[in-house]
C-alpha cells in the first residue's frame, strides 16, 4: 500500500518483518495491522495491556497463526507459503505448557527431542542449565509446581536451539533463581546469534535482557520509546533503524517528525467535506 | 382419484418446500444486500443481462 | 515412520498412566452391552441374533469417546501446537494418532467379544473372519475418528459436533461389519467375506482421505 | 409462485443503482420459465397423464394408480438433490486445490439445496411408499436409506458452516466434509443394496412401470422443471453466500477499525510510559477519519501510526480481498 512494501522482498539481516499483519482468533481480530521489523540478534520486549495482541503476535511469528491480511517474513521465510520452514527454526514458550501432564519430565523432553530431531543429550543439557534438579527428572509433570513446569517447558524449547525465540510471559511463575537462569539462557542464545521476542508484563526481569521495547495496543504496534542500551552486544549491529533501509520509516520507532505530523493533519482536515 | 390424500400431501411438500426455501433465500439476500455496497455485488455492476450467477469473479 | 511410532507410543503410554481407558471407556462399553440386553428384554434368541449389530453399535459409541479423548489429550495441554512446531508431516501425525486409537479399540473389541459370548450367548464359529473384520473395520474407525475428532474439536463445540459428523460417515462400516460378524458368529447365512471386502474398501478410503486432509484441518486450527 | 418472488417490484427511485436483492435479469427469466414449467407440470401430472392401472397375469390390479403422480415430484427432487451434493463435493475439492472463495460459496450453496431437495425426496418417497408398499419406511429400500444417510452427512456439513470461526478455518473444515460425503455415496449405496438381497425399489423405475408415452413425458418434464428450480435456487443461494462473506468481511473491517481506535484511547496509559510520544495520542486518535487521505498518506516523512491510519481502510480492504481469493 505504500512504497515501503516494495522493499519487502529484499531480505537480509531481518529476523521478523511484518507489514500490515492482520490475524484473527476465531472471528476476533487479534492483530489489526502490525508493522514490525526485528533485526537478527535483537532481543525485543513486547509490552501492552491484556488483549493487546502480544500472544497472537508471537504465534504469528511462530508460523502457527495464519495471516488474514498483510505480509510477513520470519527468518527469511514467507509466513504464507513457508510456514513449515519457519516452525522448524523457532521456539515458542506459550502460556500453556505444551507438555503432557501424565509423562515424566524426561519422557516429555525426550519425546519432543526425538520428534524434532534433537538428541536426548540436548534435552539433559537444557534441563541442567535451567536448574531442574536431577531428582525431578522421573517425576510426572502433574506433580511439579508451576515454576518447575515453566522451567521444563523452557528447556523443551531451548534444546531445539531455535534461531528465533518467542517467549510469552516466560518469567511468570518463576522464582528469582529461575528468572536468573532463564535470562542467562536467553543471553547465551543471543550470543550465538539468536533473536528473541519476549512478551511480558513483568518489566524488570524482561528488560534486563531486552535491547528495545515495543508497545502493542489494540492489536497494532504503538510508537515506542528509544531502545535501552544493549547489555549483550550481539553479532549483529543492534542499532535498529539504520538510515540505509527506508522500510524502517514505516516502523514506529521514534517520534514522528513534526513536519510529517502537520502534513498529515492538514490533509485529514482538507479531506472533510 | 385414488390415494388423493397421499398425492396432495406429496405435491404440497414438493411445491411448498422449495417455495418456502426460496422465500427464505430471497429475504436473506435482501437483508444482506442492504449492508453490502452495490460495487461489491458483481451481478449488478456487470450489467443486468447474461449473468450466470458467477458473481464476484473467482 | 519413526515419528509415527513415536506419536503412537506417546499416546499409549499416556493412556497407561492416566487409566482413562481402563476406568472409563471399558466400563462404558460393558454398561452399554448390559443396557442393550435389558432393552431387548433379555430375550436369549433375540440377543444371539442381534449380537453382531449390538456389538458394533457399542464399538462405535466407545470410538466416539476414545476419539474425543485422543484429541483433548493434545489440545488441553497445548501440545497440538508443539506437534505442529516440530515440523512432522501432517500425514504422519494422522497415522500416529490413528495407530494409537486403533490399539485401544482393538483391545476394547477383544474384551467385548468376551462380553457378547458371556452376556448374549454368542458363539464364535469363524474366528478368522471375525478377527480380520475387526482389524480392518477398526482401522477405518480409527482413521475417521482421528480426522473428525480434530475437525470437530477445532470448531469449539467438539462434544456435540463429533457424533453428528462421525456416526453417519461410519454407517457403511457399521452395516458391513455387522453383516460380516453375523456370519462369523453363525447368526446369519450371508457371505461374510464379501462384506469383509466392503469393510476393507471403506477403511481404505477413510485412511486415504484422512491422510490427505489432515493437514488442511490442522492448519485451519489456529 | 417462486417466480413471482423472483420478480420483486423494484423500488422506483434507486432501481438502476442498487436493487437490494439477489436477482438479475437472467434469474428473472429463469424464474418466469420456472413458473410456466410448474403450471405445465401440474397440467400434465394431474390432467393429461393417466393413472398407472396395470393388471397382473391373474387379472389382479398391480399398478400404483394415482400414486404414480407422486413420482413426478419424488424422482426429480432426488436426482437434483444428488446433483447438489455433487456440486458441493466438486466445489470443496477445487477449493482445497485452489483456495478459491468462489468455489467455496458454490459448495455451500450446493450442499444446502441438496439437503432441501433430498429432504423433499425422502418425505415424498415415504408418502408414496405408504399406499404402494404399505409402509412408510422400508429398510430394504436402498435409495431411501442411502439418501437419508447422505442428507445427514450434509446436515453435518451445514452445521460446521454455521459455526462462528475464522473464515479460512471454516472453509477448510467444511471442504473436507463435503468431499468425504460424496465418496461415501457408492459405498452406502452398495452396503444398503446388499443389506437386503431383494430390494423394494425397482432397479429402474422407468422399466418397471412400462410407462406409456405420456407418463414418461411427464417424468421428463418433472426433471426439467426440477432443474429450473435447482438452477434458480443455486444462483440465488450462491449470491446470498457471497453477500454473507462480504458482510462478514466488512464487519471484520469495522471490528479492526474499532479495535484500533479503542487502542488510541487506551493509549493514554501507554503514552505516559512512552515519554517522547505522549502528545501523539490525540493526534492519531481519530484514525478512522484519516481514511479519506488515500494511499499517499504514508509518504516518506510520515511514520508509524500516521501512515497506517492514512491508508488503513483502503489498503487493508484491498489486502483482505486479495487474501480471500
Amino acid at each position: 500500500m505504500t512504497d515501503c512494501d516494495a522493499k519487502l522482498t529484499g531480505g537480509g539481516g531481518l529476523a521478523v518483518r511484518l507489514r500490515g499483519a492482520v490475524c484473527l482468533r476465531g472471528a476476533f481480530p487479534a492483530l489489526t495491522g502490525v508493522n514490525l521489523n526485528v533485526d537478527e540478534g535483537e532481543a525485543v520486549l513486547l509490552r501492552g495491556p491484556n488483549g493487546a495482541g502480544k500472544s497472537t503476535l508471537l504465534r504469528l511469528c511462530a508460523g502457527l497463526a495464519a495471516l488474514r491480511a498483510g505480509e510477513g517474513e520470519v527468518l527469511g521465510y514467507d509466513l504464507r507459503t513457508e510456514s513449515r520452514s519457519v516452525r522448524l527454526e523457532v521456539g515458542l514458550v506459550a502460556h500453556h505448557m505444551m507438555l503432557y501432564e501424565d509423562l515424566t519430565v524426561v519422557e516429555n523432553l525426550e519425546f519432543w527431542a526425538r520428534l524434532s530431531g534433537a538428541s536426548a543429550n540436548q534435552a539433559h543439557v537444557a534441563l541442567r542449565s535451567l536448574g531442574v534438579e536431577e531428582r525431578l527428572h522421573e517425576v510426572k509433570l502433574r506433580k511439579l509446581s508451576a515454576g518447575q513446569r515453566k522451567r521444563v517447558s523452557v528447556a523443551a524449547v531451548a534444546m531445539r536451539r531455535p534461531r528465533l525465540w518467542l517467549l510469552d510471559e516466560p518469567h511468570a511463575g518463576l522464582d528469582a533463581s529461575g528468572r536468573e537462569a532463564l535470562n542467562e539462557m536467553i543471553n547465551l542464545a543471543r550470543r550465538s546469534g539468536a533473536t528473541v521476542l519476549i512478551a511480558s508484563h513483568e518489566g524488570a526481569s524482561a528488560e534486563a535482557v531486552a535491547t528495545r521495547t515495543i508497545h502493542l495496543a489494540g492489536g497494532a504496534v504503538w510508537p515506542s520509546a528509544p531502545s535501552t542500551p544493549d547489555p549483550w552486544p550481539a553479532t549483529q549491529p543492534t542499532a535498529t533503524p539504520s538510515t540505509a533501509d527506508p522500510s524502517t520509516a514505516a516502523q514506529p520507532k521514534a517520534t514522528p517528525s513534526t513536519a510529517a505530523r502537520r502534513r498529515w493533519r492538514s490533509r485529514r482536515l482538507s479531506a472533510r467535506p | 382419484m385414488t390415494h388423493a390424500a397421499y398425492v396432495a400431501a406429496a405435491w404440497a411438500i414438493g411445491v411448498v418446500g422449495p417455495a418456502a426455501y426460496a422465500v427464505v433465500v430471497l429475504l436473506r439476500g435482501r437483508r444482506l444486500s442492504r449492508s453490502v455496497p452495490a460495487s461489491r455485488r458483481r451481478w449488478l455492476t456487470t450489467g443486468d443481462e447474461g449473468d450466470d450467477g458467477r458473481a464476484g469473479g473467482r | 515412520m519413526r515419528s509415527v511410532l513415536l506419536i503412537a507410543a506417546k499416546d499409549l503410554r499416556i493412556e497407561l498412566r492416566s487409566r482413562v481407558f481402563l476406568y472409563q471407556v471399558i466400563p462404558f462399553a460393558i454398561t452399554t452391552l448390559v443396557l442393550l440386553g435389558f432393552a431387548l428384554d433379555a430375550d436369549r434368541a433375540a440377543l444371539r441374533n442381534f449380537s453382531s449389530g449390538l456389538y458394533w453399535v457399542t464399538v462405535m459409541l466407545a470410538a466416539l469417546l476414545t476419539a474425543q479423548r485422543s484429541v483433548s489429550l493434545e489440545r488441553s495441554s497445548g501440545a497440538a501446537d508443539a506437534i505442529r512446531l516440530s515440523g512432522v508431516a501432517a500425514a504422519k501425525i494422522f497415522a500416529g494418532k490413528s495407530l494409537a486409537l486403533f490399539v485401544y479399540l482393538i483391545v476394547l473389541e477383544l474384551l467385548m467379544v468376551l462380553g457378547i459370548v458371556v452376556l448374549y450367548d454368542a458363539t464364535l464359529t469363524d474366528a478368522g473372519l471375525a478377527a480380520a473384520t475387526a482389524v480392518v473395520a477398526t482401522l477405518g474407525i480409527a482413521g475417521a475418528g482421528t480426522l473428525y475428532g480434530v475437525l470437530a474439536a477445532g470448531s469449539g463445540v467438539g462434544e456435540t459436533l463429533l457424533p453428528v459428523l462421525l456416526l453417519p460417515v461410519l454407517a457403511p462400516v457399521l452395516i458391513s461389519a455387522t453383516r460380516a460378524f453375523g456370519d462369523a458368529l453363525g447368526a446369519s447365512s450371508v457371505n461374510g467375506w464379501a462384506w469383509f471386502g466392503l469393510v476393507g474398501l471403506c477403511s481404505l478410503l477413510y485412511m486415504l482421505l484422512g491422510g490427505l486432509s489432515y493437514g488442511p484441518i490442522l492448519e485451519a486450527d489456529s | 409462485m417462486r417466480s413471482l418472488l423472483g420478480l420483486p417490484a423494484r423500488p422506483a427511485s434507486k432501481a438502476a443503482e442498487a436493487p437490494g436483492h439477489t436477482g438479475s435479469r437472467s434469474t428473472k427469466l429463469l424464474g418466469l420459465a420456472l413458473l410456466a414449467g410448474v403450471v405445465a407440470l401440474c397440467l400434465f401430472a394431474f390432467v393429461f397423464s393417466p393413472p398407472d392401472s396395470r393388471t397382473g397375469p391373474e387379472g389382479t390390479p398391480i399398478g400404483q394408480f394415482d400414486a404414480v403422480r407422486i413420482m413426478y415430484v419424488h424422482v426429480p427432487s432426488a436426482v437434483w438433490g444428488y446433483v447438489g451434493f455433487g456440486i458441493c463435493a466438486l466445489g470443496s475439492a477445487v477449493y482445497l486445490l485452489k483456495r478459491s472463495a468462489w468455489w467455496d460459496r458454490l459448495a455451500h450453496a450446493g450442499a444446502e439445496i441438496g439437503v432441501v431437495f433430498c429432504g423433499i425426496s425422502i418425505l415424498t418417497g415415504m408418502i408414496w411408499g405408504r399406499p404402494v408398499w404399505g409402509t412408510w419406511w422400508d429398510w430394504g429400500d436402498v435409495r431411501l436409506v442411502t439418501t437419508l444417510m447422505l442428507s445427514l452427512v450434509y446436515l453435518g456439513y451445514l452445521a460446521v458452516r454455521s459455526l462462528a470461526a475464522a473464515p479460512a478455518a471454516r472453509e477448510s473444515r467444511s471442504a473436507v466434509l463435503g468431499i468425504v460425503g460424496v465418496v461415501l455415496i457408492p459405498i452406502v449405496n452398495r452396503s444398503v443394496d446388499w443389506w437386503e438381497d431383494r430390494t423394494l425399489h425397482q432397479k429402474s423405475t422407468l422399466e418397471e412401470l412400462r410407462i406409456e408415452d405420456l407418463t414418461l413425458f411427464t417424468l421428463v418434464l418433472g426433471f426439467l422443471v426440477g432443474g429450473l428450480a435447482f438452477a434458480w435456487l443455486l444462483i440465488h443461494r450462491f449470491r446470498v453466500a457471497w453477500l454473507d462473506a462480504e458482510a462478514e468481511n466488512s464487519e471484520m473491517l469495522a471490528a479492526i477499525e474499532e479495535r484500533r481506535s479503542e487502542a488510541s484511547t487506551l493509549n493514554g496509559t501507554v503514552a505516559q510510559e512512552v515519554a517522547g510520544t505522549a502528545t501523539e495520542a490525540e493526534g492519531t486518535g481519530t484514525g478512522a477519519e484519516g481514511a479519506g487521505t488515500g494511499a499517499e498518506g504514508a509518504g516518506t516523512g510520515a511514520t508509524g501510526a500516521t501512515g497506517r491510519e492514512g491508508t488503513g481502510a483502503t489498503g487493508r480492504e484491498r489486502q483482505m480481498e486479495a487474501s480471500r481469493r
